[in-house]
Order: C-alpha cells, then sequence, then structure tokens
C-alpha cells in the first residue's frame, strides 16, 4: 500500500471521528425549563405511570448472579426499584419520573466487569442509584469524579465520607466497630477484643474501628484475617479459642460467622460475638450452629431492621409485598433517599444535568429518610468530620422476628466516634 | 496433646470431603485422561438438592437420592456434551467441563434464594469425646463415611464386572475396545460415579453452617490433592486429600505460633507448597508411576 | 552392489564409533550384555537379530536415551556414556526410528530445518527482531535444506505436514532429517520395516548414495535380509541381548550358531 | 553436503527462499493483513468509547495469549499459571509507575516503555525461576502444579499490601506515559479511550510480529519438535531442558507485558484478580483461537473478551426474559449461562477454534483469483 493512499485513509479516518456517537450530551432546555444532558430523555420511561412525563435514568451495576453478595444484591436492587416506582407513583421529580430498570448490570464483584458495564451505560444515566462493592466503586471513581456523576454506593466504607459523588448513608463499618466496642466495654464488661473479618475494605474498615476504640479504652486488641469459605475458618477458630478474648468483632460472610460461632462455641468458647450486618442472614437460625448464635452472637447494624414501625420501614413493606423479609431491601430503600433528595433539589434549582445534580447534593444538609435514620442524617454540604454520622444500632438473633433480628440498642453513639477526627479512611 | 489430637481429627474430616472430591477427579482422570472442572458445580448442585430433599425424605434419604440424582446428572452431561469430543485434544474438553460448570453453577445459584440453606444432618456441631479429646461428631461420620466409600470403590474395581471393564479402560482404551467393553459406558459411568461422590462431599461441606453460593470453592482443594497423590492413583487421592486436610489444619493450629512471617491464613496455601516439594523430589506424586518411554 | 568390504581388523585409530562390552538391564531384565563392536570410516555397519534380540536399545544406548550399567562407547574419541541425547547429536551422531518419529505438525521443510538445527548459530533475540543474523542464517540453511530434499528426491512434499505423508515418504523424510545434520555417523533403525517392494528398492538406493556420494558409515538395524546381505559391509548377529557373531555377510550367513539361533534349526543357509 | 545447486528447471524454488520465508509471504497474507491494520486503524473514529476501551483490553489480552500461546500452544507446556506471571508484571508496573508518596510502593517512573519492558523482565525472571520444577514434569501434572503458583501468589499478593494495597482494597495501575504525554487522560484531540487504544492495538502488532519472528525461528522449530516429540527432539540436537526455560520465559516476558498494561484501560486493580479463573481464560482464548498460531490467540482473546459484551447484548433481543434481578432464570443468569454455553458449543463445533473456521474460511477461497 503506498504512504499517499494510507494518508487519505487516515484523514478520512479523522474526518468521521466526528461524526462519532458522543459519550456526553450538551446541555439543553427540557420540561418546565429545567437545564438537562445525558440520561434525561423528553420521552416518557418505559413504565411511566404518566405517559406525559420526560423520564430520567438512574443505572444500577450490582452483584447479581456469581458473586459472594449476590443474595444482599438482588433484594438492594429489588428495593430501589420499588423505592423509586414509589415515587414515579406520588408524582415524580420536576415533571420527570425515575427509571431504574433499563440500565441494570451485573458485576459478578468483579472490578473489570464493573468498569465495563459502567462505560457501557455512563452515557445513557444521569446517576448510579446503586454500585455496589468497594474495590469495584473504586474502579470507576476517577471516572466518576471526572464526568461527575453522582452515585450511591451499596457498601459502607469510611472511604465514602470523602468522596464527593458518592452518597452514602448511615455509619460506616469504622464507626460501627467503634461503638460496638464502647457499648461492649460499658454493658458487658468486656477487656479483651478480637477483630475476626476477612481482607479488604469491609473487614479491614471495621478492624481498624475496633482497635481505635479498644486502644482508647485500654482494651487488649488482637487482629485476625481470614478468608471466605466454609473450610477456610479453621486459623480463625484456632485464634478464637486459644486467646479467648471477651469480645469478637465480626465481619464476615453468613455461614463464614456461623461457622467460627458454631464451632468456636463447641470448642468451650464463652466470650461474645458481635458481627456488622453483612455477616447475618436469617437462614443461620436454622443452622446446627442456631444455639450457639442465641447464646454469643448480636449483630451491629447501620439503621433498623425490616419490621420496624417508621414511616419508612411502612412504606417500604408496603411497596414490596410478598417477598421474604430481609434486610436487604432495608438497606437498599434508605440508601435511595440522598439521590431522591438531590434530584428533588436540582430540579428545584432548575438543573438536573450532571454537574446540576453534584451542585444539589453539596447544597444537602439533611436528608429526610423517613424515620429510617434520625434526623440530621445526609449532610453532605459540610466537611467529611462534620458530616459523618456516627451512630448504629444493635440487635440480637430472635426465631419471631421476621429477618431473624430484634433491637438491643437504639441509635447510639459511643464516646469514641463522638470524638474521632475523620481525616481519612480508617483502613488507610 | 488434645490441642493436637483435635486439629488432627479436624484436618482428617476436612480432609475426608477432599478426598471424596479427588476420588470423583481421579475416576474420570483415569478413564478419560481429561481433570474435569464440572465438580465444583455438582457438588453445590448436591449441597442444594439435599437441602430441598430432607425435609421429606430424611437426612440419608436425601443424601442418597441426591447422590443418585447428581451421578445422573452427571452422566447426562457426559452423553450429551462431552461425547461429541472422544478423542479430542484433552485441554480442549477440559475447557468445555468448565462451560459445563458455570451453566449447573448459575442455575443451581438460582434456587439457593436469598437465606443461607440447611442440609438438615442429625449431628449437628455436638461433640463427643474420642481418645480423650473433645471432637465433633460430624468429622468422625465423614472420616468413617469415607472410609466406606472407598472400600466400596476398590471392591467395586475389583470384583465387578462393569469395575474391570474401567479399570481396563484405565490401563489402555483400545485394547479394551477390541475385548468387546463398551469405553463409551465406561466413560458415561465414570461421570456418574465422580458426580455421586461430589454430591456427597456437597453435603458433608453444608453440615458446618449451610449452603451458600461460595461452597464449590472447597473442590478446588481436591486438585493438590491429587497431584500430591498421583493422577492415577485413587488410594493416592484418598491419602492426597486427608494430607491437605491434616496440612491445612496443622498450619492453622501451628503457623501463627510457629511461622507468623508466612503470613495470615498461609495454612489455606501449605497443601500447594507440599504440593511443590513433593513434585521436587517425586514428579508424579507420591503413588503415581513413571511412564516409560519408548522409541 | 558395492564390493569394496573393508577388512574387519583394520586398525583401531579409523574407528569412528567403538563399543566395548556393554551393558544395559531395567529392572534386572537384561537388554542387552556383553556388546562389543566398532564402526570403522565410511562403513554400513548392519546389526541383526530376532525381536527382542537388543537391538534397539543398542541405538538408545548410543544417542543417549538409555545410560549402561557397564561399558563404554566411544565415538570420534569422545566418550559417550553420560552424555545426554542432544550433546551426542550435536557430536554428529544421527539416526532414524524404527516407529516413525518425525514431527507430524510441521511440514517437511520444519522437520528438516529441525535437523539443522546445531547448524544454525543464533538465539532467541536476534530470532525475535530476525534481522541480520537470524535472517542469514535461515537462508544459507534453508538452502543446505534444498539439497537433502533434491536428494532424497522430495520436492513434491515439501509444504505438506509429515502427518498427512505416506508411510514410504515419512521414512525418507526421517532420512532426510537426518542427513540435514551433516552427521558423522548415522543409525537407520529399520529403514525398509512396513515398505512395499518398490519402496524398498527406492530406500536402498538412497542408503547407497549417502554412503557413495556423500560417505556417511552408517549402523543399520533391520530384519529384510537381503537388503541387509546386499548392502552391509559387516555384520553382527544378536541374540537375547548378545553379540553371536560379527563378519562379512558371507562369513555370517555360513555361521551355523547365526543359522540356528536366527532362523532355526531346519534351513541350511540364509538366502535373500 | 555439495551437490550442485541447479538442477532441473524449478528456478523459484531457489531464488524465493527470501520471499518464501518472509514474514508475510503470501499475496493475500499482505492484503488481509493490510486491510485489518487499516480497519483497526478507522476503529477509533467510529465507534464509542466503552467499545474501544474493551478492545483496548482484548488488544492486551491477546499480547498475554500470545505469551501463553508461546509455552503451551508451540512449547506444548500447560500451564494454569498464566495468572501469576500477569500479576507479576501488573504489579511491577504499577509499582516502578506510581507516585513515590503514595498509600502503596512506587518509584514514579511513569515512562512507558521503561517500565512495561521491566515489568516483561521481572517476570521473565520468575518463569526462569519457576522452570527447573516445571521442567520435569508433564501434561496435568505441570497443569496442576502451575496452579499452585497461582494460590501460592495470591497469598504473597494478599499479605503484601504496602505493594498490593491489600485484597479488597487495590491499587492504581501503571500510568501510561509516553513522551510526556499521559495516555489516559482526554486532551484537545483524542479521548482517553482512543488513545489507549490505539497504544494497545500498536503494542499489539509489535508483540505480535516478534512472536512471529521467534515462532518461525530455529527456536520456534524447536519449540515445536519438544512439543510433538520430545524424545526425538533431543536426539536431534534439541536442548529439552534449554528450550522449557526458555519457553517459559519468553512465555513470562508476554505474560508481564499483558498485565502491566492489562489494567491501564481500568486504572485500577485488587489482588483478587489474579485468579485461576484468569488463567483458565486465557487458556480458552488459546484453545478457542486455534493453539500454536499468532493470529489464533488474538483472535481467541478478542473473543473471550468481547464474548461477555456480546452475551449482555443478546438477551436483549429475546422478549420472554425480563429484567428484573429475581425470578426462575434472570436476564443476568441467562447471561452468565450462555457464557458457559457459547464456550461449550464452540469448542463441540470447532475444536480447532477460531483459527480452524479462517483456514476452512480461506480453503474455500483457494480458487479465488489471488491463488495462494
Amino acid at each position: 500500500m503506498s504512504g499517499k493512499r494510507l494518508g487519505a485513509i487516515l484523514v478520512g479516518a479523522l474526518l468521521l471521528a466526528s461524526c462519532r456517537g458522543g459519550d456526553g450530551a450538551a446541555p439543553q432546555e427540557g420540561a418546565g425549563g429545567i437545564k438537562v444532558d445525558a440520561g434525561v430523555t423528553k420521552e416518557a420511561c418505559p413504565n411511566a405511570v404518566d405517559k406525559s412525563k420526560g423520564c430520567i435514568y438512574l443505572g444500577t451495576i450490582s452483584d447479581l448472579t456469581e458473586g459472594p453478595f449476590k443474595t444482599l444484591a438482588v433484594p438492594i436492587t429489588d428495593s430501589q426499584k420499588a423505592f423509586w416506582k414509589r415515587v414515579n407513583d406520588k408524582g415524580g421529580i420536576g415533571g420527570y419520573e425515575i427509571d431504574v430498570t433499563k440500565y441494570v448490570k451485573d458485576n459478578k464483584y468483579n472490578p473489570q466487569i464493573h468498569n465495563q458495564v459502567y462505560q457501557e451505560i455512563k452515557g445513557n444515566i444521569l446517576a448510579l442509584t446503586q454500585t455496589l462493592g468497594s474495590p469495584t466503586t473504586v474502579a470507576i471513581l476517577p471516572d466518576l469524579e471526572k464526568t461527575p456523576m453522582v452515585s450511591v454506593p451499596a457498601s459502607w466504607t469510611s472511604l465514602w465520607g470523602h468522596e464527593e459523588v458518592v452518597l452514602e448513608s448511615g455509619a460506616n463499618y469504622c464507626v460501627e466497630s467503634m461503638n460496638t466496642v464502647d457499648y461492649a466495654a460499658e454493658k458487658m464488661g468486656v477487656k479483651s477484643v478480637m477483630a475476626v473479618h476477612l481482607a479488604g475494605d469491609y473487614g479491614d474498615d471495621a478492624a481498624a474501628g475496633a482497635k481505635i476504640a479498644a486502644e482508647k479504652r485500654g482494651l487488649t486488641f488482637e487482629n485476625v484475617t481470614t478468608q471466605s469459605g466454609q473450610d477456610n475458618q479453621g486459623g480463625a477458630i484456632d485464634a478464637v479459642v486459644s486467646k479467648k478474648p471477651d469480645l469478637v468483632i465480626l465481619t464476615t460472610g453468613p455461614t463464614d460467622a456461623a461457622v467460627i460461632i458454631g464451632q468456636a462455641a463447641a470448642r468451650g468458647f464463652k466470650g461474645k460475638f458481635i458481627g456488622t450486618s453483612p455477616t447475618w442472614n436469617p437462614g443461620l437460625l436454622k443452622s446446627p450452629a442456631a444455639p450457639a448464635i442465641k447464646a454469643l452472637y448480636m449483630q451491629s447494624a447501620p439503621w433498623k431492621a425490616w419490621n420496624t414501625e417508621s414511616v419508612g420501614h411502612t412504606a417500604m413493606r408496603a411497596a414490596l409485598p410478598g417477598v421474604t423479609p430481609n434486610d436487604g431491601y432495608t438497606a437498599g430503600w434508605v440508601w435511595a433517599y440522598p439521590l431522591k433528595a438531590a434530584l428533588e433539589k436540582a430540579a428545584s434549582n432548575k438543573d438536573l444535568t450532571r454537574a446540576g445534580v453534584l451542585a444539589a447534593v453539596r447544597q444537602l444538609t439533611s436528608v429526610d429518610y423517613e424515620g429510617m435514620l434520625p434526623s440530621g442524617a445526609g449532610n453532605f454540604s459540610a466537611s467529611p468530620q462534620d458530616a459523618l454520622f456516627r451512630q448504629s444500632t444493635l440487635y440480637k438473633p430472635d426465631d419471631a422476628a421476621p429477618t431473624g433480628v430484634t433491637l438491643v440498642e437504639d441509635f447510639f453513639t459511643g464516646s469514641t466516634a463522638k470524638d474521632f477526627k475523620f481525616e481519612k479512611p480508617c483502613y488507610q | 496433646m488434645d490441642e493436637f489430637l483435635q486439629s488432627l481429627i479436624r484436618g482428617l474430616g476436612t480432609g475426608s470431603i477432599y478426598s471424596l472430591l479427588a476420588l470423583g477427579f481421579v475416576i474420570i482422570y483415569k478413564s478419560t485422561q481429561v481433570i474435569s472442572f464440572a465438580q465444583p458445580a455438582f457438588m453445590l448442585a448436591g449441597a442444594v438438592l439435599v437441602s430441598y430433599l430432607s425435609p421429606a425424605v430424611s437426612f440419608v434419604g436425601a443424601v442418597l437420592v441426591a447422590a443418585v440424582v447428581i451421578a445422573v446428572l452427571a452422566l447426562g452431561v457426559e452423553r450429551t456434551v462431552l461425547r461429541p469430543m472422544v478423542g479430542k485434544p484433552v485441554f480442549v474438553v477440559a475447557i468445555i467441563t468448565i462451560g459445563v460448570d458455570v451453566v449447573v453453577r448459575v442455575v443451581t445459584n438460582a434456587f439457593i434464594g436469598l437465606d443461607v440453606r440447611q442440609v438438615g444432618d442429625p449431628w449437628g456441631l455436638n461433640t463427643v469425646n474420642f481418645l480423650g479429646a473433645e471432637v465433633q461428631q460430624r468429622y468422625l461420620v465423614m472420616i468413617a463415611t469415607t472410609a466406606v466409600v472407598t472400600v466400596a470403590l476398590f471392591a467395586f474395581f475389583r470384583y465387578s464386572r462393569i469395575g474391570l471393564a474401567m479399570r481396563a479402560v484405565a490401563y489402555d482404551q483400545e485394547v479394551a475396545l477390541a475385548q468387546g467393553i463398551s469405553v463409551g459406558s465406561v466413560f458415561a459411568l465414570s461421570w456418574a460415579l465422580a458426580g455421586g461422590l461430589a454430591a456427597l462431599a456437597g453435603v458433608f461441606v453444608a453440615t458446618g453452617a449451610g449452603v451458600d453460593q461460595q461452597l464449590w470453592i472447597v473442590a478446588l482443594k481436591a486438585l493438590p490433592a491429587i497431584i500430591l497423590g498421583g493422577l492415577e492413583s485413587l488410594g493416592g487421592a484418598v491419602v492426597g486429600g486427608l494430607a491437605v486436610g491434616v496440612v491445612e489444619s496443622l498450619f492453622g493450629t501451628y503457623q501463627g505460633d510457629f511461622a507468623p512471617w508466612l503470613g495470615s491464613n498461609f495454612g489455606l496455601v501449605a497443601p500447594y507448597a507440599l504440593m511443590l516439594l513433593v513434585l521436587l523430589v517425586r514428579p508424579y506424586g507420591l503413588f503415581g508411576k513413571k511412564e516409560v518411554e519408548r522409541l | 552392489m558395492s564390493a569394496d568390504v573393508r577388512a574387519p581388523t583394520e586398525a583401531p585409530s579409523t574407528s569412528v564409533l567403538e563399543v566395548t562390552d556393554v551393558r544395559l538391564a531395567f529392572d534386572g531384565v537384561v537388554a542387552v550384555d556383553g556388546v562389543s563392536f566398532s564402526v570403522e570410516e565410511g562403513e554400513l555397519f548392519a546389526i541383526i537379530g530376532p525381536n527382542g534380540a537388543g537391538k534397539t536399545s543398542i541405538f538408545n544406548v548410543l544417542s543417549g536415551v538409555y545410560r549402561p550399567q557397564q561399558g563404554t562407547v566411544r565415538f570420534r574419541d569422545q566418550n559417550l556414556i553420560g552424555m545426554r541425547p542432544h550433546r551426542i547429536a550435536a557430536q554428529g551422531m544421527a539416526r532414524t526410528f524404527q516407529n516413525i518419529e518425525l514431527f507430524s505438525h510441521l511440514t517437511v521443510v520444519d522437520n528438516l530445518m529441525l535437523g539443522r538445527h546445531n547448524h544454525m548459530r543464533y538465539g532467541a533475540l536476534s530470532a525475535f527482531f530476525w534481522l541480520g543474523k537470524a535472517r542469514n542464517e535461515e537462508l544459507k540453511n534453508r538452502a543446505a535444506v534444498e539439497d537433502v530434499i533434491d536428494f532424497l528426491e522430495l520436492e513434491q512434499w515439501r509444504r505438506f505436514p509429515v502427518g498427512l505423508l505416506p508411510y514410504g515418504v515419512q521414512k525418507r523424510v526421517e532420512l532426510g532429517r537426518a542427513l540435514a545434520m551433516e552427521p558423522k555417523l548415522l543409525l537407520l533403525d529399520e529403514p525398509v520395516a512396513g515398505m512395499n517392494v518398490e519402496e524398498t528398492e527406492d530406500m536402498a538406493r538412497f542408503i547407497l548414495d549417502v554412503r557413495e556420494e556423500l560417505n556417511i558409515p552408517m549402523i543399520m538395524v533391520e530384519h529384510d535380509m537381503g537388503l541387509v546381505m546386499d548392502l552391509a559391509d559387516r555384520v553382527m548377529v544378536m541374540d537375547f541381548g548378545r553379540p553371536i557373531r560379527t563378519g562379512t555377510p558371507a562369513e555370517v550367513q555360513q555361521d551355523p550358531d547365526v543359522i540356528r539361533a536366527y532362523l532355526g534349526e531346519q534351513h541350511k543357509s540364509v538366502t535373500p | 553436503m555439495k551437490r550442485p545447486t541447479t538442477i532441473k528447471g524449478r528456478p523459484e524454488l531457489y531464488t524465493s527462499y527470501k520471499q518464501d520465508m518472509g514474514f508475510l509471504n503470501t499475496r493475500p497474507k499482505r492484503a488481509w493483513s493490510g486491510g485489518l491494520v487499516v480497519v483497526a486503524l478507522v476503529l477509533p473514529f467510529m465507534i464509542t468509547d466503552d467499545l474501544l476501551q474493551l478492545l483496548a483490553t482484548g488488544f492486551v489480552a491477546a499480547i498475554g495469549a500470545i505469551g501463553l500461546n508461546i509455552v503451551t500452544g508451540y512449547a506444548g507446556q500447560v500451564s494454569l499459571g498464566h495468572a501469576f506471571f500477569l500479576a507479576i508484571g501488573a504489579y511491577t508496573g504499577a509499582a516502578l509507575s506510581g507516585p513515590e508518596t503514595g498509600r502503596v510502593i512506587g518509584f514514579g517512573i511513569t515512562s512507558l516503555p521503561i517500565w512495561l519492558l521491566a515489568s516483561g523482565l521481572v517476570a521473565a525472571l520468575f518463569g526462569v525461576l519457576v522452570a527447573p520444577v516445571a521442567v520435569r514434569l508433564r501434561g496435568l501434572y505441570l497443569a496442576i502444579v502451575t496452579l499452585g503458583l497461582v494460590f501460592l501468589g495470591e497469598h504473597v499478593f494478599r499479605e503484601w499490601t504496602s505493594l498490593t494495597g491489600g485484597p479488597g482494597v487495590g491499587r492504581p495501575a501503571a500510568v501510561p506515559e509516553l513522551f510526556g504525554v499521559r495516555l489516559d487522560q482526554d486532551n484537545g484531540m483524542f479521548t482517553a479511550a482512543q488513545q489507549l487504544y490505539l497504544l494497545m492495538f500498536v503494542l499489539l502488532v509489535i508483540f505480535g510480529v516478534l512472536a512471529r519472528n521467534l515462532v518461525r525461528s530455529r527456536v520456534g522449530r524447536a519449540f515445536a519438535a519438544v512439543r510433538d516429540r520430545d524424545l526425538a527432539a533431543s536426539v536431534i540436537g534439541v536442548d529439552l531442558t534449554k528450550y522449557k526455560v526458555l519457553a517459559f520465559a519468553v512465555s513470562s516476558f508476554y505474560a508481564g507485558v499483558a498485565g502491566a498494561l492489562l489494567f491501564v484501560v481500568n486504572g485500577f486493580f485488587d489482588p483478587g484478580s489474579f485468579n485461576l479463573l484468569l488463567s483458565v481464560q486465557y487458556i480458552a482464548m488459546v484453545l478457542i483461537g486455534g493453539a500454536g498460531t499468532i493470529s489464533g490467540a488474538i483472535m481467541g482473546a478478542l473473543f473471550i473478551t468481547l464474548l461477555p459484551r456480546i452475551t449482555r447484548e443478546l438477551p436483549t433481543v429475546l422478549p420472554f426474559i425480563s429484567g428484573d434481578a429475581t425470578g426462575v432464570i434472570t436476564v443476568f443468569q441467562l447471561e452468565a449461562v450462555l457464557y458457559g454455553v457459547l464456550i461449550i458449543v464452540f469448542l463441540i463445533v470447532e475444536p480447532r477454534g477460531l483459527f480452524g473456521i479462517w483456514v476452512r474460511v480461506r480453503n474455500y477461497w483457494r480458487t479465488w483469483p489471488f491463488s495462494y
């Protein structure tokens, strides 16, 4: 091929560049004089309640088939679908309805897949109503910031407190563990603490919080990393049984937790276990470990369980008739509130562009969680230190409760978390 | 000493699970020269099936039914998916088994649902005093069951017609064919046996806490086991599986005190380290045979 | 037929190969015992004997595949015992195999080029960039391979993967691969086994050409008595791993021990 | 061997070794390759960034697959340890080019040629270290021992958090800077995706050509000899140990290069990425593409990289599948099942892989004016 011909083709190609479909749309005037860009259409949503309204598309990237969090991810996704349907039934936002069904993708809990599916849908959505997992979300974080794309995490790591585009809700694992240790020290007289956790932001964050609280109170502290898998808990069990701490802070999966609690108890361990919410699954109450779990285990949680009486909880149960109760639903529902508030704020600012939504987020001094979180929660305008939500709750196993747990301690902040200077993610 | 004995028995217990899995791998390998990566899926499917059946037909009944059903499923997979591949390169076939694993596992996952499922075994976490140490009953059951299964398998291969046929095929396919042995049936039967063994192993794994969709990962522990024992040796598979379990358990108990620099949870990869060491000395595993090359 | 048979008692200094008292056993089963012989420059030395007599085992000792428990092998004044096969090949020993051992996925040209492996002097780095050295060496050796192709009349098969070729042609390619090594000694393991009459005649012609035009000494293991008696300068007869007689074809044919061992009692003489 | 070199009237045989042994020795090959290069160069101006990123990842995977193909397809040593070498490359590249003041180890050497070469070399070094164990083993023993490397590697990467950031946390990938230009950032003329696509394409062409040269050389022939019949190979003078070690070294070098580039498009990776599944994916690339061919490895890598995207698009044309996340079979489960089914069906129908299909297509057109 002659150089001339090649050159001609390259020039042609460069000219074609202008034909290439853009990833972002230029801002334009939408319904009701609201400025919009990507992810917002004049056409109605596919399943619109009111066909005359436009549509705001929100994306969901979750762990829907093979990954380790499928049993939480599926209810979270379904719950948010119900949440936004309720918003639409009540008239939508600023003349628009919200669709969360068209751009749902499975990340298999793999950062690379997460990024790929995000790239696929990012041109068509205004924001992400769910991005599950933190290594996965970190993989798209630079892009989220650059776009800017406001997103709702499905995880409680303390990293999110420092990310402007991420709309976290409730106490993070770090704070939750501080509160747990404070509670155990004060109410149960615990003198020694061991954190048994999976490696990574989830477990490391909780272990970091537990360590901070234990050191502040002068308790002995042990750190034990384990790996997921029922046959992989031998080392953790050995550590628990031989060191005999008064309290074990668990951050693992449910079956891992059941194995550790059950076997440690079988080998004579008498101390207490308190696990973060992902350690719990109602199915554990039917497992061989159930007696040990009932005797030794408590669950810490960032908010209250499925059957709580609050406006939000009641609305959620009404919106999800016939489902097996699961606190994945509760989590999905709670997480959606700040995005709703931001969209409403942006609509009232007449700017539903991506930049407009981010600007609206910065104006949120509090979010109305309809009683699912205490008033004052959801401050996105202040510095991370000031905005950090520091209250959590404690539950214990209960066969009678729909999700297998009943409340022991309502929202509280321990002294450690209250004074804690939140300058960087705890696990770093 | 109690600690050691307990650790040892736990290791033998989980090791017997690995042995069951390893037996399945080796049975398929001996007859078809293929490593079946579909074993993890069959294992998960077995455990899930038992969790559905045991309330209706009792635990033991459920295990028997599930082992048979999974065996039939494996046989069906062999007949439909693997049969066209007879004589094709073994690694291509191995990749096909990965495809099978994905399909079976995803469908099985759909039946796990949101809650951890229980297999309903009678032992729970009850312990019994064994030579002065408190050990869990279920570990003793696992060890005993594996022993019975192993003896039964050996008897099957030694005395039954079809078992002899399987050995003949493993020894030399062409000669077996010339002797009028249906090599196809042997392939199918080996898959069925391996499927049943995997189902049994899956149930045992689930006795502690229940069935979730990550259960399948346990099956990978059988890989160092079969290499340790030697790919062609059934006895080697059993010994290899037990060795992996014991090494894992003892490392879990003592490594933190004696060799913390190896990092936390080194016990979980210790079988691989052991495997490498063994192969440095014996490139064909502990019980494998060195082939004599002919020109 | 060549008549210039060398006397078996020539001075040892001209020997290409000297095998002395070799013994090889596998797990106590003796394959070869008490084997001694030498091969002279330009000689065609044949080894015959019934199946299982240990002929191929001798080849495997010579090319380093098996290591004998006892005895010495000197090849052009080098001790071969303990040397690995590729080192022995580099010393100039080439061989063909009883059951064809070609690289069946590769073409004829590539199989022959593999014969030139040790004649090409360039490494992986120059191979990557295919500049200068690698390219020149490849071209030069390709020319040498074409000579072999001409010599063995393999032109029409050049590009075929050898696995697809007829049996007789494969045997010829294997001879070609050995010749491409420019050997100092060529071992032929049953070069005409399984061939039809025409193929056998072709092969015999090529073996003669090798001797007369290229002057390469050869050791041949063969069952075809006619071929052996026609071509060989000297013959060693083996039975049960032991040599029972070494001499010219005429001498061997008359030996009563040979006749008994090889053909049974009834036969009075060996006829081609 | 001294015989007259011009017997009989076959002039082209003696004047054409150079052309015969040339890189693209036939006209159709040149035409095809030229056409493909032009299409590849035009694509970034035709398709959207998400597809470009996917293709860029596919090109990198192709470099890795070529590497695995050298040890497995050419030299016949089946390795399930490729993920380990990819990891070595990824961490070498990321550590060399990472900022010196970051949370994880970094040396601030952002120039791509330097860290890329270093990644390849460090991985190759590990390949050479591993090879002495590997050369003694055959077939599945080798496969599972190399798999052991992956598990031991995972353990080390999990524990060495100052390098890897730790599981579930991870670290940024290597910084692709060429002559002072950051290729992972948009600039006035091109988007990051376009730049990375072109970078990966150029690198694939370079590493593809180098590999092609290697496999047609005496080294490549020695690999094939070791694969087809190792004892015969040694008897004709091929040093088995040397070439097995060399095959591992070259393969690991390619894996190191690919590993360093693999997460550049993503910008981020964590130790969990380098597991059995990754190794298996590369084996699948080699087998689906067609073992023992460079173009097959490239086709296989693109196929496996694009397959998930294809399976995500397929269900949208099947109206009876709902988009719900719950239900007996959801669209997502269908995607996952399709992935498995497509691999099964493909390998049953065409066990020789994509290259086999290509050969058939080519043979079909043999009588076409382009004589092959």
